[in-house]
């Protein structure tokens, strides 16, 4: 299966709730709204043999925050979504690929994206005492290293 | 789901951060019931020390050195996939020479890279004759790092538009003379492993992770190949230039620890003939092109096979020297789903605690990379091996 | 089991341990391009701050002297990735092979 | 020099404790054990319990997380005891120097004795900052 192979068949299940279609050797980008989100994972995952979850990459758009899993061995297909940053609520993927709850959890951790359905969404990468609602990866967020405990110099 | 009133029968015993059987701050939790371990945990956020985050605040140039010490044992891994990713967003092309050069450099760097593993595993089953007489034949191999980049660790070879250093004619002598050494030297660790009591008898049989499991829970790079599916980035998705330099895909399929040991074994005899084959095919010309610091808008993904698996790095750019977001996917996060499946008991298949080091060791953990990210952890009550439960009902099982 | 004759033989090879620091110090095998220490020309410095601007670490300094503007070198920053000597237009930046520079404090380890 | 810092000297014995760093350090220090290097050559041994060491060899940036462990294991080591930062990280926080997780060097967390500076020193600048420490240690008394 091919690069315009994915596209061909995604467009031909999905019409017009898929869009943005970008394609470089081995890529596949595009664009789906989260109430369609899971819908297509599973149709990659199900029906195109796409199980294989490479990663979830959130990015701060600004007012946006992006979801976007890289499903697939050989070729590439990353699944884009965006949701609003005051709501940033998603449907997980972990029902579909066992192998998404932690990187699920990690972009809940690090962006504050809600997963709706992980059981598990709990904290996993920042200290235990890290203040409520600062998400490192957030462009607001104000991070300064930790203070000095004895008299280390700067 | 709470842990006391769940594992009343059971022991919970924590291993980590600090122990003299792990070389990285890592907290081990098993759940044990007798001998058997019936849920593992495993909580790397020790040494979480926010790369993604740093890497949007620095230029280009200055994240090459960062995505180099992600993690130092697969720096050429992560040098490379990050300068891909950035040559990427620029759509243009690299001397085949430096490509040469940076393949070289890799395959080597997995020599050591699966040399220092097998050294360790020998050493966690308590075989510390091999473990010493390993690592002194990977001094060779250091050596060799060492006088084509000048550190015999962090390589700092590869750079956006190519590489650093010209290799010289007589380094690739010398280079051919240690791979002949090598290679009788591998081969007769292969006799060893093969036929050792010791070896097999802690190697056989422990740590099994079927195909299935294995697809299910998207584990990657020699781990993967162990359990007899045939993947690898070099071949599926071929980078540099992989497409010209032949090699074979190892698969074994006994899905045990033992397996891991072989494949590992076998992909350094497969890394030996691809850097013969480098040296004898290099062309020449230039080793570097000189790019503008900030590249154009745009995003890339860039995947790569470091020693311990399948390595992704996404960039997103916004026209400055700065990236607006920068995502690393290391190898043995990748893995960390599937070593908890080694390590939980179910039906036949027992795990021993004395069994949990080397299965543990068999992933080839590199925790400075997962947790840069990732990971696990325990949040009062709640634990992981809840989840774990979930994770099996899911799967359609227990 | 299978290393026993494989042990016995070494009984008789050459030792692999380098005798370092006693003895022959001089035989150490120092590669030539190993990225050591770095030494500093002020004569040739133009003060440019390329150094410093590209310095993964923030090793180089920027500071003001009597002749204008020049690095220093924070030897306990360094990463030795000789990214400033690639990009010093003057050359006044580079990377020697000395490699045994333990301190015990750390005002000590600036290169000026 | 009473016999008890005469033996302490001749036989230092290490705990290496990973703060979080790359692993480069940490192979190179486990490199300065094996048959190239052999630090036991000095009589020096890994110990795997603070409570048996008189060196902590630290490598690696101080973390959040790791801090207190850090301290409590330091805490467990009997008097006199000497601390080795190995590494730029170590010594100054190197290239994660600013980075939100990461504390700017162990000495602004514990005593630093010796520093040795390297992304990753050399097993041998290693032995040698462990040498310059004995002997310093040496000479005082």
């Amino acid at each position: 299966m091919n690069e315009e192979d994915v596209v061909s068949r995604l467009k031909e299940a999905f019409g017009d709730k898929v869009s943005e279609f970008k394609t470089a050797p081995r890529r596949v980008f595009f664009y789906t709204p989260p109430e369609h989100y899971k819908e297509v994972v599973r149709f990659l995952a199900e029906k195109l043999g796409f199980v294989h979850l490479q990663a979830i990459t959130a990015t701060d758009l600004g007012d946006e925050i992006e979801v976007m899993p890289h499903l697939g061995r050989g070729l590439t297909v990353s699944v884009r979504t965006r949701v609003p940053k005051d709501k940033p609520v998603v449907d997980s993927v972990v029902d579909v690929i066992p192998g998404a709850s932690v990187h699920e959890r990690e972009a809940h951790d690090m962006l504050g994206v809600e997963f709706r359905g992980n059981p598990n969404l709990t904290r996993i990468l920042l200290p235990e005492d890290w203040p409520k609602g600062v998400y490192p990866l957030r462009r607001e967020a104000k991070l300064a290293p930790p203070k000095p405990i004895r008299g280390g110099k700067e | 789901m709470s842990f006391s009133s769940s594992y009343e029968r059971f022991f919970d015993i924590p291993i980590g951060p600090q122990h003299p059987a792990l070389k990285e701050p890592i907290l081990l939790r098993l759940i044990v019931e007798g001998e058997h371990v019936v849920a593992a945990d495993v909580d790397v956020s020790y040494t979480h020390r926010g790369v993604e985050r740093a890497m949007q605040e620095r230029n280009y140039i200055q994240n090459i050195y960062l995505a180099e010490r992600i993690c130092g044992i697969c720096n050429v891994a992560h040098t490379l996939c990050y300068c891909q990713n950035i040559e990427g967003l620029y759509d243009v092309e690299i001397p085949s020479r430096a490509l040469y050069i940076r393949v070289l450099v890799e395959e080597l760097a997995r020599i050591h890279s699966h040399l220092l593993w097998l050294g360790v595993a020998a050493h966690e089953i308590g075989f510390d004759t091999l473990f010493m007489y390993i690592w002194r034949d990977r001094e060779r191999v250091m050596d060799l790092i060492e006088e084509i980049t000048g550190n015999r660790v962090t390589s700092a070879i590869n750079t956006i538009g190519g590489v650093r250093r010209d290799i010289k004619p007589e380094t690739c002598d010398r280079c051919l003379k240690a791979m002949d050494y090598l290679e009788e030297r591998i081969k007769y660790y292969k006799k060893v492993c093969e036929i050792d009591p010791t070896v097999i008898a802690r190697c056989a049989g422990v740590g099994i992770l079927k195909p299935k499991d294995a697809i299910r829970l998207c584990a990657v790079g020699p781990t993967l190949r162990a359990s007899n599916i045939k993947n690898d980035v070099r071949a599926d998705d071929p980078y540099a230039v992989h497409d010209e330099v032949p090699f074979n895909v190892i698969v074994y399929d006994t899905n045990d620890t033992l397996a891991r040991v072989l494949v590992r074994i076998d992909e350094m005899l497969e890394s030996i003939n691809m850097v013969r084959y480098c040296i004898e095919h290099m062309p020449s010309g230039p080793v570097r092109v000189r790019l503008k610091l900030s590249p154009p808008v745009g995003e890339h993904l860039s995947r790569v096979e470091a020693p311990r698996g399948e390595l992704i790095h996404y960039v997103k750019s916004n026209g400055t020297e700065k990236p607006e977001r920068y995502k690393v996917r290391t190898p043995t996060f990748g893995n960390i789903p599937a070593l908890c499946e080694m390590l939980t008991s179910k039906g036949d298949y027992v795990v021993n605690i004395a069994d949990v080091p080397i299965a543990f060791a068999s992933i080839d953990p590199c925790l400075s990379c997962t947790a840069r990210v990732v990971m696990l952890d325990r949040e009062k009550e709640k634990l992981w091996v809840g989840s774990l439960d979930r994770l099996r009902r899911w799967r359609g099982w227990g | 089991m299978a290393m026993l004759l494989e042990v016995f033989k070494h009984l008789f090879k050459k030792r692999a341990t380098l005798m370092y620091p006693f003895g022959d110090r001089e035989k150490i095998p120092v590669p030539e391009g190993l990225r050591g220490k770095i030494s500093f020309n002020r004569d040739l410095c133009i003060g440019c701050g390329l150094c410093a601007r590209f310095c993964p670490s923030g090793a180089a300094e920027l500071v003001e002297d009597e002749k204008g503007k020049r690095p220093i070198f924070h030897i306990d920053r360094c990463l030795f990735c000789a990214q400033c000597e690639e990009v010093c237009p003057r050359k006044a930046i580079t990377l020697t092979k000395t490699f045994e520079i333990a301190g015990f404090d750390r005002s000590n380890l600036v290169v000026k | 020099m009473g016999i008890t810092m005469w033996s302490r000297l001749r036989s230092p014995w290490l705990l290496h404790f990973n703060t979080g760093g790359c692993n480069g350090c940490d192979i190179e220090v486990l490199a300065a054990l094996t048959p190239r290097y052999d630090l036991e050559r000095f009589g020096c041994l890994l110990k795997g319990s603070p409570r048996h060491a008189d060196v902590m060899v630290v490598t690696g940036p101080v973390t959040r997380q790791v801090r207190d462990r850090l301290i409590r294991v330091y805490e467990q080591m009997p008097e006199p005891k000497f601390v080795v930062a190995v590494g730029a990280c170590a010594c100054s926080g190197g290239v994660f120097r600013g980075c939100y997780n990461v504390y700017p060097g162990l000495d602004a967390v514990l005593p630093v004795d010796a520093y040795i500076p390297g992304c990753p020193p050399k097993p041998e600048a290693i032995i040698n900052g462990v040498a310059a420490l004995l002997a310093k240690l040496g000479g005082k008394l």
